[in-house]
């Protein structure tokens, strides 16, 4: 990218416009003058015993109080019931892997990280949970027991994750 | 197949910067009323369409999102996009599906959750929906300076003043001080208007709609359905029209007027049986696209209300009030009410089935005798428009 | 209305890596060879369908953008989005107007400058297309993880391997070199696969369909139309199914089948006159939604070409080549020919339009005995799924 | 934006998460950690000679050898033939100032400019330009004629303007 951009300001002056050539195709390319960076800013106003719990080491999903129907992740709302009366209930934290993948080709945005893998486990209570697998995803065996764990991010945040039991 | 098509339950969020909610809560804010007014489950829905234009919210798959928070799987979905026109693309993809057989009864969610950016990004977002490469590219033209040239145009041709068009925000924010769900309930004067700073001349900052998070949803069901189910409260779909314009406002013709929306309220006459050369004699009123002052007055002549020209004295002469020729926009329209992008046409379907109920809230409920509603709903700049009418009967009444 | 839809023209542009045209441009090269098999112009067209996702490219109004270069406007638009299954919705959108009697010719174009970004973006772009919340922003998944996560569960399961998975790419090659619109025109072995890098084990490289610029568009019409043009090269929409799945993957019961594409399936199946416990019998060949290996193989799957957890063994022996029990992707499928996301729906109505007209390159055509083709289009990892039958009469034969 | 960053390190090493308050409605917010920036490469292969005139200090359209009709912005492509042999012709840089405004709250990716005015003209050949004005929008009467001239944009490329003749 830094020497696309070098290339840019160099035919902006020759060529008195933001292009680049095409190396394979030889086809001339205008180089958008107009970044656009996005970040979003989430609400999380309707869980946040989510992350009070979460930070104590505790997993927890939202209960309907008429049909009794979990949810995780939480939802704030109950469409078996049409009804928004939820009580936060604590998930035991153990469960058994499903399927694994190891992400080689991460996202920019991920860029920092090495290879990770992901798991997904159906936790004994009932709901399945995706998360990062802090394990040797070489030793995963089907029926793998795993817990899910609370730890701190490299950009500074807790997470949880799965890890062998 | 179905010969009619009505919408037999609505529900709408609050506008306004909702920051309370995310996403699915906001969507599930309107959905649940539709369920409750339709007398629905979600498992009673076959299809639903979701209108949302994104990209400054964080959530891509707003269907499958839904699907998964409302228990609408398995069953099919699409988003569609037409800028500001989405909500009224997604009611015609809903529409067809139950008039083609389809369906019998399909779910329509508009949602926008704009603030999910910081406000100058989505200024940013939006001037790209024109042409990207030739008007912003090298111009940087935003939504407002789009419209603003529309109405610089308008005041250059027919000497309207800018007095004129702050006389729009003035009627709408009198009508949204009345709707519990507008974004901004306040009334305004037009010194207010006036005093406010520039944000693209001649348009100052009351001239122009909000940036606005919300989301509306109707239930839509077959003829066959209404009867099966039998259900009082409704309206029907007796027709809808939709044009698009060119990418480049430097394509067009003119900019005193919006060559789509000419054509769209043309074939929205035409198929509900609506004389062109007098609409009003049909209609008990209408929301138009005010997403600025201007346009609304354009709205006004595109739609046939008055003549080429004329559309200005309309608001000078408060016609567009309740007990005028025709009321416009008495729920606050996107000015006051706001404009959730995605939501807006489905929040004008509401507000077409609330009207001709007579569900208003006190001091904005139109006097209903013809039994019909108009939502004229534009994208972009005249990019996409969509013109819908709604009415009490199967047909107009001639 | 009407009775049936055609399809009556169909363009496809070469994919791959388009830097020598615009997205304009590119849309043309697929609408012109439209026009001219329908034997139509622009101004015949009387409403039209943008399959786009965009994010990765700077035209956002792509329909304003073809109404003004292929002089669309003022007919009526919108653009349709279900992730990789977008082209498939905006047939959907198409058929259903013309079925409600909305239009009697429509024009569906599907389009993808996915290239107008750098790789990296367009990895990034695409993996926010799950749950964006709970799955991408916390654990980086990308779209060939979601999946990666099925074909690791399906060999868990089933015994499958990834020289199985490596047996698709090999077909589907061996298929894309004889079709001179396809991104890689060349064959590959299975030790190609083998050795290529992990992208997302247990997918490596060559098991990923490519990053592709591309364009389809086909034109749709009425019965009465088809009749009134006299059209003689046409195929007909015999049924369409859609299915929604859940946006977080870890909120579905099973990672070996895909609940949107069985239900989607057994719609089509319904529809389209087709027994749901024996579809090889009524189809000459299928396209199905091999953005990766292993996802071909689940769709035999949920496409009941065989019985669960047997669909590996269909291509170890080789049963979805031309000759065997159902020939699969023999356009090269996305991995091969190329998965221009907005295009690629589009892009199996055009095979389903050359198969069964008769009109594939040499060593490519099918034999076409029962008149019938199978689309599969899937959307992100069945976040939605599209299947759609096509037919060289107005029914299937029993 | 730089006081909402500091915000999020600060409540990520307190809280445990990169979240806010809205100071308005006091509701939770998630800070999205992974920006995006979109930058687009956009081809101009087929309208190459456009960018050559311009830096010549003409404005060129395209017209179809068929059927005669001009694009401007210039098309390769000509959908009244479904043909695509298309002349390269110079426009002559006159016109009429049909429409103006003034851009006085800006895009992020036009923050570096002043408030701008922005016309639409006629021009005498036919086609319509939008451009920047160059000139007093206070000043422009209705009938007020343009020429089109280039200039060199403060990113350093060169684009053609409106200006009072
Ligand atoms: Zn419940
Ligand atoms: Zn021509």
């Amino acid at each position: 990218m830094d020497k696309m951009k070098e290339q840019v300001m160099k035919n902006m002056e020759e060529l008195g416009f933001p292009v680049i050539v095409d190396e394979k195709s030889g086809a001339m390319q205008w180089v958008d003058m107009r970044e656009l960076r996005l970040r979003y800013i989430i609400s999380i106003e309707n869980i946040k015993p989510f992350y009070e719990g979460l930070k104590e080491g505790k997993l927890m999903g939202t209960k309907c109080k008429k049909c009794g129907r979990v949810f995780f992740p939480p939802q704030k709302d109950c469409p078996s019931c049409l009804d928004s009366d939820m009580d936060w209930v604590e998930l035991k934290k153990e469960g058994t892997l499903e399927t694994m993948t190891v992400v080689f080709v991460r996202p920019p945005s991920f860029g920092q990280y090495d290879p990770y893998p992901v798991a997904i486990a159906k936790l004994d209570d009932g709901p399945r949970i995706l998360a990062w697998y802090n394990g040797d995803p070489q030793q995963v065996k089907p029926g793998q027991r795993v817990k899910v764990q609370v730890s701190r991010r490299r950009e500074g945040y807790l997470m949880y994750e799965l890890a062998p039991l | 197949m179905s010969e009619n098509v009505a919408i037999i339950g609505t529900g709408h969020s609050r506008f306004g910067t909702r920051r309370d909610v995310n996403i699915a809560e906001l969507c599930w804010e309107s959905m649940k009323p539709a369920f409750e007014t339709a007398n629905l489950e979600p498992k009673d829905i076959e299809f639903f369409v979701v209108s949302n234009a994104g990209m400054w919210s964080s959530e891509a798959a707003v269907p499958a999102l839904m699907a998964e928070y409302a228990d609408l799987a398995p069953k099919g979905s699409m988003r569609v996009e037409a800028a500001c026109a989405s909500g009224s693309a997604a009611i015609r993809v809903g529409y067809t599906a139950i008039k083609s057989g389809m369906a019998d009864i399909a779910l329509v969610i508009g949602i926008e959750k704009m603030q999910e950016s910081p406000n100058p990004n989505v200024i940013e977002l939006i001037g790209r929906f024109g042409s990207y490469f030739w008007e912003f590219e090298n111009f940087g033209l935003t939504f407002p300076a789009y419209y603003a040239l529309h109405g610089t145009a308008y005041m250059m041709k027919y000497g309207a003043t800018e007095e004129d068009f702050a006389r729009v925000a003035v009627k709408n924010h009198y009508y949204g001080a009345k709707n519990p769900y507008a974004q901004f309930q306040k009334e305004i004067d037009i010194e207010t208007v006036m005093k406010s700073p520039y944000i693209a001349w001649p348009f100052k900052l009351f001239d122009c709609s909000p940036i606005t998070d919300g989301s509306a949803c109707v239930i839509l069901a077959s003829e066959e359905k209404v009867k099966e189910l039998g259900i009082d409260e409704k309206i029907w779909i007796l027709g809808q029209g939709v044009g698009t314009g060119t990418a480049n406002l430097s394509r067009r013709e003119e900019f005193t007027s919006l060559a789509s929306a000419r054509y769209a309220a043309e074939q929205a006459y035409k198929m509900a049986g609506i004389d062109m050369d007098d609409p009003i004699k049909y209609l008990d009123g209408a929301n138009v696209h005010d997403c600025f002052t201007a346009p609304e007055i354009i709205a006004y002549e595109d739609l046939r209300f008055c003549k080429r020209g004329e559309g200005y004295k309309l608001i000078r002469e408060e016609q567009t009030y309740i007990g005028g020729k025709i009321p416009v926009n008495i729920d606050g329209g996107l000015k006051s009410k706001g404009h959730p992008i995605g939501a807006t046409g489905v929040s004008q379907a509401v507000e077409a089935y609330k009207q001709l109920l007579r569900k208003a809230e006190p001091g904005r409920q139109a006097d209903i005798n013809k039994g019909v509603w108009l939502a004229h709903n534009v994208g972009g700049t005249g990019h996409y428009t969509y013109v819908t009418i709604y009415g009490l009967e199967k047909e107009v009444k001639g």
